[in-house]
Formats: structure tokens, C-alpha cells, sequence
């Protein structure tokens, strides 16, 4: 029992302390399922906004919640590209994919720092229409996770 | 002797909740001392056992249970007056009732138990503010 | 009629209670990602949690012992010693994540610094544990949690097609986007969520520091039967809002501010607001809970004075544990760990741990010397008890694999 | 001695054949008065062989009885429990830890 306890905490503290582990590719398959994960996330956080943005313009949700929440997806979404970055694609077939998605990524990152300068500045009702390219970051987003299978 | 009581140790007797005369909590039996007579070979449970030392060597930690025991003995302050000769130790005849916790006829500050929880107080809660007000109900 | 209000404001008090931060998060992450298909382990871990708080309540005002104490008079020193760390530990981790959604939820409607906030938060908890009126401040978080109906009003608001909601709550499946393996995983999520050990812990401690006798057995039936089916209905309200308006985005909650979100869309900024407070006033009423659990675990496993009913000077260990825990769980917080991973692991630990804390509660239930003889469990209560042991322990096995197959459930 | 000593004991037959280790030691008071307020703990038997977690539980003293599934599961194992009355010992190795009991008692 007490061994038991003690591997419990020795996984909880490991995996607590570590945050979106990734780690390396070792095939193509291995690359594409890190893609999907991470086309995953990065169209969680472009949604988010793109929620948060309407919801703020129709004058639902206040100044604070809005940055806060708009900065967090930024941070996660900043994660995300980093992570993504630092695996290495095994071949010239994962090139090419990495290729695609770091456009879609960088897209995505540009837009939403746009809609996170607005927010501060306090430009909350026509915060939508600065959010509307986020639209075509979420379907090529989109577009892609279906390529992928 | 119809109404003899029977008991079984680790059932009824371990790890019980120690409440002192005045009904404050004051350890757990840790162990229990069992006497042998060898010439009759009669057995007695002679005493309750409690205290840090006492539980670190039923806990296998023999060294560090008699260490404890020692170390023990030296902190606790010589204020005190002491009731029991050993303050791990309390005779059988001074345990009382017995249920799902067991009152003893001795004081929490007369044990071996306790004296952490003094020096708890002498030297952290009796520096913060507003350590002995009561919560208002 | 003053019973009567007491007996109302428990009850409300256990609505507001059932959720804290683990509830929010669980709820709102598995609505996004399975839709209502799991709601059907809300409905299991509440009537869990109902059959085993109603024990130890009864167990609490018939001896006058609290369940650690029983833990450890049951199990032993050395199991009751291993028993005691890892309830410690999951309640530390718990802690931490109550503290950190307070600070969280204060940091969305000011937007001060999350890490501002949460020694400011550690301190007020601290103070109210060192010397406030407990059952008021246990009342006025229980009360305030009810702002989290506004949960109930956004699902309404949203005017979802509720033959189609009751029928995905009532005809679960595995979505086809989804593994066996992750689908568990988040079931256990769910359900450790919801029978959190330290709502016993405190929730029998309570009961012997307000002197329950036999003539309470009945407030603590009507409250766990009534205040925790409530509080389900709120998890399960939250579930939907998730699973009607971040699900089809595919947004993944991994912010405490996304679960807010649909509120904040459905009813607008007073929603917002009020959901806002229902989060604050939960995760600080949690946080209050898991400290003084902290002392209850460690002081009525050594056997030492505890409690809040006398002046600190009376329980210095306790209360010293209490303030240790609450300063560690801060620090903890201060390191820039993600409080929504910390919340998913204490509860899958939680859920991990369950027999531990369950089972000598059903043994002493059963004992006729403790509970005299018309209070030990009837054979109906038994039999349930029974089938929801054979859960926790499957549940308990069964976690730490999934843990690992799944990667955390990512 | 301390009850945690007795309780790494192992009691053997007369024939040297091993019976278990002690698991609980059962107490009868019915002695002599100690300081004239109860009757002294006197150690009436020993509880050899596995069956401790039953034993511990409370469900061999038919005090805690439920639930059915706790029960059975918990009392297969204490079959292989045995009560030795204290005067069936006839010797104790205290260097070796073991107890022996008389000739003819099992």
C-alpha cells in the first residue's frame, strides 16, 4: 500500500509539473496525430475567442472577464505553436505538413492578438468585426483536421 | 462472575481515541503493555500506551521510537507535575469507560502525548493574535 | 419554525455546497467534449455520496466520532498512517485548487493579477478557519453558491430542444470521436468529483463539533437527501450549457473562464456576474472545507485536540496544520501551476482513494455497539452500500491505468 | 512486553508443527480488583492464524454483521483462525518469538 501511494505521488507530481507534453515523433503516423492534437487546441482557442468577441459585442460579458479570458487563449494558444515547434518531423512527408499547419497557426496567433489589443483598448461593441478573420482561421482549421483523415 | 467483560485487544483496545478526565482528546492507544506471570503463567494487560515514541515503534521504527521516547522525556517541562511515572504509560486501573473512545483518569497535560501540542502553543499559536477568542456561534 | 428555517438553510447550504471547483471543471469538460454522455455518472456519484454522508452523519451523532478517527481505529496504525498521507496529499492538491479558483474568479471580474490574489485569498481562508464564526461563513458560501442556478437559467435561455437533451442524457454511448479508454477516464473524473472524500470528513467533524445526538439523524437525512440531489441538478445544468454551447465549436475547456462562457452568451453581463459570485462563493466555501479537512485528517488520526468550536489555544496542532496547509497550497498555487490540470488530478486521486475513506464508514454503520440497535444500516441501505463499494474499489484500480493509457485524458 | 511484541509471535503445537502467528489477544475481566475500582485485564487467549482484518473489523464477534457482501467475503478467511486459551502454552521463547503449546492440544 504504501508503495502504491508513493508511485501516486511520484506520477502526480511528474505529470503536474509538466504541461502539454509532446515529446518526439519517431514516424510519420506519430506526426500526424501530434498535428491533429494540435490543430485541435489552436481551433479551441480560436473558437473561444470568436465566442468571447460576439458575446462582449453584444454587450454580454464585461471588460476584465473579456481580456482575461481573450489573454488566457492567447497564452495557450502561444503554448501550443511552441510545442508544435519543437517536434521534429521525421521526413519530407512531415515537412510538408508542418509547413501547412504553421501557416494556419501564425494566421490564428496574428488574429487573435488583434482582437486582444482591441478588447483593452476598451472597444468592446465592435469587437466582432475585429474577430471576423478568426472565421477563416477556424475553417481552414477545420479543413485541415479533415485532410488529416 | 457471570457478567465477566470480554474484550479483544485490537478490537476494542488499539488505536481507541484517549479522552483525559476533563473530556479533552488526548492521543490514541498506541500499544498496549502485557505483563507475563512466569510462575503462574497468568497474562494481564497491565496499561495503556501512548505517545510518538510509542507509536513510531509499533510502527516498525523501533530505534526511532525508543529515540523519540528519550527525546521525549527531555523537552517536556519540568513544570509539569507529574502524576504517572512513565508519561507513555497509563495503568489499566486508571482507564474507565470503554467504547468507541476510552476516558482516562489522568489529565491530557500529564502525558507524553500532549507535550507537543504545549509546545505548539508556547512557541507558534500564543504569538498570533486572537488565539484564544472563541468562534462566536 | 426556527427548526424548520434551520433545517432550509441546511439544506440550501448543501446545494451551494455539492460544487466547488472540481464540479465546475468535470462537468463543464466532459460537456464539451461528450455531449450529455456521461451525465448518467452525476446521477450515480450523488446518490453514492447521499448513502455515504448520511452514514457518517448518523454514525457522527450516534458516537460522537468523526470519520478519520474511525479510519484509523478500523484500519489499524500502519494502514490508517498510509491511509492518512494520501488523503492529506489529495486534499492538499484539492485545496490548491480551491484557493486558485477563487483567486481565479476574483481575477475575471477585476482583472487584477491571478497571482496578486492568491496570497490575499490564502489569508482571508486562514482567518475564518483561525477565528470567524464558522457555521455563518458556511451558510453565507452555501447561500452565495446558489448564484450557480444561473447555470440552470442559461440552459433555459438557450431553449434547447429538450426531448433531444433528455434523450442524450438517458441513451449514453461512447462518441464515435472518442476512445473506451478517454470516456472512463473522464467518467471517473465525474465521479470522484462528486463523492470528493472531504465533504465527509467535514461534513461528519461538523457534526460532532455541533453535538448532533440521535434527534438530529432526521436534518441529516433531509439535508444530504434534498441539498445534494439539488446540487447534482446544478452539475448536470452546467454540463448542458457546456455540451449546448462549447461543444459544437469544439472549444476544449481548459480555463476556468470558459466555463463561465455560455452564461456569459445565454443571459448576458448580469449573468455573468451572478455566475461569477456562484464561483467565487463555491471555491471559497471549498477551500474553507479542505483546510480545516487538512487538520480533522492529521489531528484525529494522532488523536489530537481538534476543532473550531474552542479558541485555537485549545487545538494548537490542528490549527497549525490547518495554517501550514493553507500556506504550502498558496506557494503551490504562486509556482504557476495550471489550477484546471491541478483540479482534474485531485479529483482522479479522489476517486483513486475512495475505499479508503468509505469503507470503515460502512463497517461502523454496522456495528451494533457503536450505533446501538435500531440505528446500525437496514438491509435495503446495505445492499446499495454494497453495490457502491464494488464500485469504489473497481473505480480505485481502474484509475491509475487510465491515468496513464489515457495520458491524463488528453 | 508490548501487545505490538506478542503480535510477531508464532505459536507452534507440541510437535514443533507452526499454528500462526498471534492476531489478537482476547481479555477477560474477571481477576483479581486492581486499586479496588475494576477487575484486572486478564488475557484470557490468543487468536492465531490469519483472520486478522475480520477479527479487526468487528465481524467474528457477531457485533457487526453487515453488509452480507463484506461479511462472506471477510469470514472465508477467518476459518483458518484459531483460539488458543492461555493455559494450553506451555512454554514462551520470548528470544525467539515463538510460543509452544502443551502436548496433545491443537
Amino acid at each position: 500500500m504504501g508503495n502504491r501511494v508513493r508511485w501516486v505521488v511520484a506520477t502526480l507530481a511528474l505529470s503536474a509539473c509538466t504541461h502539454h507534453q509532446v515529446g518526439p515523433a519517431r514516424t510519420f503516423d506519430d506526426y500526424v496525430r501530434k498535428s491533429r492534437t494540435t490543430a485541435e487546441d489552436a481551433l479551441s482557442s480560436v473558437e473561444t475567442v470568436r465566442l468571447l468577441a460576439t458575446t462582449a459585442a453584444d454587450g454580454n460579458a464585461f471588460g476584465p472577464y473579456t481580456n482575461v479570458s481573450i489573454s488566457e487563449q492567447e497564452d495557450t494558444l502561444a503554448d501550443v505553436v511552441g510545442d508544435f515547434g519543437s517536434i521534429q518531423p521525421p521526413d519530407q512527408h512531415a515537412d510538408q505538413l508542418r509547413a501547412q499547419l504553421d501557416a494556419l497557426l501564425s494566421s490564428a496567433t496574428d488574429h487573435l492578438a488583434a482582437v486582444r489589443i482591441a478588447a483593452r483598448r476598451g472597444t468592446l461593441a465592435g469587437l466582432d468585426e475585429v474577430a471576423a478573420p478568426l472565421a477563416a482561421d477556424s475553417d481552414a482549421l477545420n479543413a485541415f483536421l479533415e485532410g488529416l483523415t | 462472575m457471570t457478567d465477566a467483560r470480554v474484550l479483544h485487544a485490537t478490537l476494542d483496545l488499539l488505536d481507541r481515541q484517549l479522552l483525559d478526565r476533563d473530556g479533552i482528546l488526548c492521543g490514541n492507544v498506541d500499544d498496549l503493555e502485557i505483563d507475563r506471570d512466569e510462575t503462574t503463567g497468568e497474562v494481564y494487560v497491565t496499561a495503556l500506551l501512548t505517545g510518538p515514541g510509542i507509536l513510531a515503534y509499533r510502527l516498525g521504527a523501533r530505534r526511532l521510537g525508543r529515540w523519540t521516547q528519550r527525546a521525549n522525556r527531555r523537552i517536556h517541562d519540568d513544570d509539569v507535575p507529574g502524576v504517572l511515572e512513565d508519561r507513555t504509560r497509563i495503568p489499566i486501573e486508571l482507564a474507565g469507560q470503554i467504547g468507541p473512545s476510552i476516558s482516562v483518569a489522568v489529565g491530557a497535560k500529564d502525558l507524553a502525548s500532549h507535550d507537543a501540542e504545549r509546545w505548539t502553543l508556547r512557541h507558534i499559536i500564543a504569538h498570533i493574535p486572537g488565539n484564544s477568542s472563541r468562534a462566536p456561534q | 419554525m426556527k427548526k424548520l428555517l434551520g433545517v432550509a438553510l441546511g439544506v440550501l447550504t448543501a446545494i451551494g455546497g455539492f460544487v466547488d471547483m472540481g464540479d465546475l471543471v468535470a462537468n463543464a469538460a466532459t460537456g464539451a467534449r461528450f455531449d450529455m454522455n456521461l451525465a448518467w455518472v452525476v446521477i450515480v456519484g450523488v446518490i453514492g455520496i447521499i448513502v455515504y454522508a448520511e452514514m457518517s452523519g448518523r454514525v457522527a451523532a450516534l458516537c460522537g466520532r468523526p470519520v478519520f478517527d474511525l479510519v484509523r481505529e478500523r484500519l489499524g496504525a500502519r494502514f490508517g498512517m498510509a491511509n492518512m498521507l494520501a488523503s492529506f496529499f489529495i486534499n492538499f492538491l484539492t485545496l490548491t485548487a480551491e484557493i486558485a479558483g477563487v483567486a481565479l474568479a476574483i481575477s475575471l471580474a477585476s482583472s487584477v493579477n491571478y497571482f496578486f490574489i492568491i496570497p490575499i485569498v490564502a489569508i482571508l481562508v486562514w482567518l475564518v478557519c483561525w477565528r470567524m464564526p464558522f457555521q455563518l461563513m458556511e451558510r453565507v458560501f452555501g447561500l452565495l453558491g446558489l448564484c450557480l442556478l444561473v447555470f440552470a437559467v442559461a440552459v433555459w435561455k438557450i431553449g434547447p430542444d429538450w426531448n433531444a437533451l433528455f434523450s442524450a442524457t438517458t441513451h449514453p454511448h461512447v462518441p464515435g470521436s472518442e476512445n473506451i479508454f478517454t470516456y472512463a477516464y473522464f467518467g471517473i473524473a465525474l465521479f470522484g468529483a462528486a463523492m470528493t472524500p472531504y465533504e465527509v470528513f467535514f461534513f461528519s467533524s461538523g457534526a460532532v463539533e455541533d453535538g448532533w445526538t440521535e434527534k438530529d439523524l432526521g436534518e441529516n437525512k433531509i439535508n444530504v437527501l434534498i441539498g445534494f440531489p439539488l446540487g447534482a441538478a446544478l452539475s448536470l445544468a452546467i454540463m448542458a450549457c457546456a455540451h449546448l454551447v462549447l461543444a459544437p465549436r469544439h472549444i476544449v475547456v481548459e480555463q476556468l473562464s470558459q466555463v463561465a462562457l455560455p452564461v456569459a452568451s445565454a443571459v448576458g453581463r448580469l449573468g455573468l456576474a451572478i455566475v461569477l459570485i456562484g464561483i467565487f462563493a463555491a471555491t471559497f466555501g471549498a477551500a474553507l472545507e479542505t483546510s480545516l479537512s487538512a487538520g480533522y485528517v492529521v489531528a484525529q488520526y494522532f488523536g489530537w485536540p481538534w476543532g473550531k468550536r474552542g479558541s485555537p489555544r485549545e487545538a494548537t496542532r490542528f490549527h497549525l496544520v490547518v495554517l501550514m496547509s493553507i500556506a504550502a497550497a498558496a506557494l503551490f498555487g504562486l509556482t504557476g501551476v495550471d489550477p484546471v490540470k491541478v483540479t482534474e488530478y485531485s479529483i482522479v486521486l479522489s476517486a483513486a482513494a475512495l475505499p479508503l475513506t468509505y469503507f470503515p464508514i460502512l463497517v461502523i454503520a454496522n456495528d451494533v455497539r457503536y450505533m446501538g440497535p435500531n440505528h446500525t444500516n437496514g438491509r435495503f441501505l446495505n445492499a446499495i452500500a454494497s453495490v457502491y463499494l464494488v464500485i469504489l474499489v473497481v473505480v480505485a484500480i481502474a484509475t491509475i491505468p487510465l491515468m496513464i493509457i489515457t495520458k491524463g485524458g488528453s | 512486553m508490548r501487545l505490538s511484541d506478542l503480535l510477531h509471535y508464532t505459536v507452534r503445537d507440541s510437535d514443533g508443527i507452526e499454528l500462526g502467528r498471534v492476531s489478537d489477544v482476547r481479555i477477560v475481566q474477571d481477576g483479581r480488583i486492581l486499586r479496588g475500582v475494576q477487575a484486572a485485564f486478564r488475557v484470557d487467549a490468543l487468536v492465531v492464524g490469519r483472520g486478522g482484518v475480520a477479527e479487526r473489523l468487528g465481524y467474528m464477534r457477531a457485533r457487526v454483521n453487515g453488509p452480507w457482501l463484506v461479511r462472506v467475503l471477510l469470514t472465508r478467511f477467518e476459518q483458518r483462525a484459531h483460539v488458543i486459551e492461555v493455559d494450553q502454552i506451555d512454554h514462551w521463547d520470548d528470544d525467539a518469538a515463538v510460543i509452544t503449546l502443551r502436548a496433545g492440544r491443537r
